[in-house]
């Protein structure tokens, strides 16, 4: 299973090491987790992933095959969350292994530019105040532009 | 046909699908949302930046150029917030 | 603790879960490990670390200290292991904290290109036909380079 | 004051460390490698390629115009291969 669109929650490190125990003689992995964030500016109660979890599953593998191909990853493992999530709960993780740690790097990075445009999922933050939906940042679009000119 | 709104779309249009039988003449996804808009004016409203959509047909993200030659569904989807 | 240098294995997603423990309310975590490779190419049975492990354990922790300035990270641990490793098994880890990915990203990648030129560490490769020094890698003394022209 | 050696400088040397007591004029972290060179052909041999080694004193990696005042050691390190 090299997707994963779920509803629970998951342990980051858990499924690090499940994703390592296939690297005997692999030498590089690397792995991203974005976790919900609430600061002292911006408290917020809950994050809320709207999700169409079809395409997000097709599009995901996509995206996932993509990097395999383009950086010769040894694998890669995407686990995405939707629903109520609560802050300090991780949301997602992407998890790449590599010959070498440029592959494994770029690879990682390369799958988190494209999920932010390109996954269909919608954050909406619940606060104190009512509950609101996050805007795109403008930073995401410009950071997946940097694998099309290369 | 099915129709899939989400997000604030789903939510401004306070329902979460459409079932549509457009007619002959609506060929491709920009069509349908054309045709899809004449019809609503909630819809019309929410679309008038349509370049910030994209659109799936049958789950997979295609260009609004797209034919619907025997699609199950189109999903209008506003910019999306992974990650 | 941030820095450990230790002569025993550890568990990279265990380290990875306690790290995490601390972030709750910060965005995006990231992980790098190196594993110890033996390819059908260059088999190996083992791989020795020498370390001056003083000198390792300050060197580190400046190492770290800088990342965490340069790239405002909200933490930074490196756990590097010396001794005898067998193929399959971790030899060292870096992970960042950071509110935003690319900190995060930039924050791990960083570490590891100074860890590379500038930990004394020393490499030696056992095979069926004896033991011999690896030699550095002049990608890695490039790939350090890139952080001082920023 | 220690000399160290690691790595395959420490295998051709066959040690691990010296005890030295460098005369006076011999300041700094180069004086003291030249002076080192003078008294073992086969340490000269071995830092023949001077340029790829770094030098730590007292456990703090240095440049080699270092003066050594106070130094309870030096070591000598061949490239390191880390990571």
């Amino acid at each position: 299973m090299s997707v994963e669109v779920i509803t629970g929650s998951f342990d980051p490190g858990a499924a690090y090491s499940e994703f390592l125990a296939g690297a005997r003689g692999i030498g590089a992995g690397v792995v991203f987790t974005g976790v919900v964030r609430s600061t002292h500016e911006r408290p917020i109660t809950a994050l809320i992933l709207e999700c169409y979890v079809e395409l997000a599953t097709n599009e995901i593998e996509a995206i996932r095959r993509s990097a395999v191909d383009r950086f010769a990853l040894a694998e890669a493992h995407i686990i995405h969350r939707h629903g109520r999530l609560l802050p300090g709960e991780p949301i997602m993780q992407v998890m790449t292994l590599a010959e070498h740690r440029g592959a494994a790097f770029d690879g990682a990075q390369y799958l988190m530019d494209y999920l932010k445009t390109d996954a269909p999922f919608w954050k909406k933050e619940e606060t104190a105040d009512g509950s609101k939906w996050v805007e795109p940042v403008a930073a995401d679009a410009v950071a997946r532009l940097r694998w099309e000119q290369t | 046909m099915k129709v899939l709104y989400f997000a604030w779309l789903r939510e401004r249009l306070d329902r979460s699908e459409d079932e549509v039988a457009p007619p002959a003449e609506v060929e491709t996804v920009t069509d349908l949302v054309d045709w899809l808009a004449q019809r609503d004016e909630v819809l019309a409203a929410a679309l008038e930046k349509r370049s910030i959509f994209k659109f799936a047909v049958d789950a997979r993200i295609v260009p609004p150029q797209t034919p619907l030659a025997g699609a199950d569904s189109v999903a209008i989807l506003p910019p999306m917030t992974a990650g």
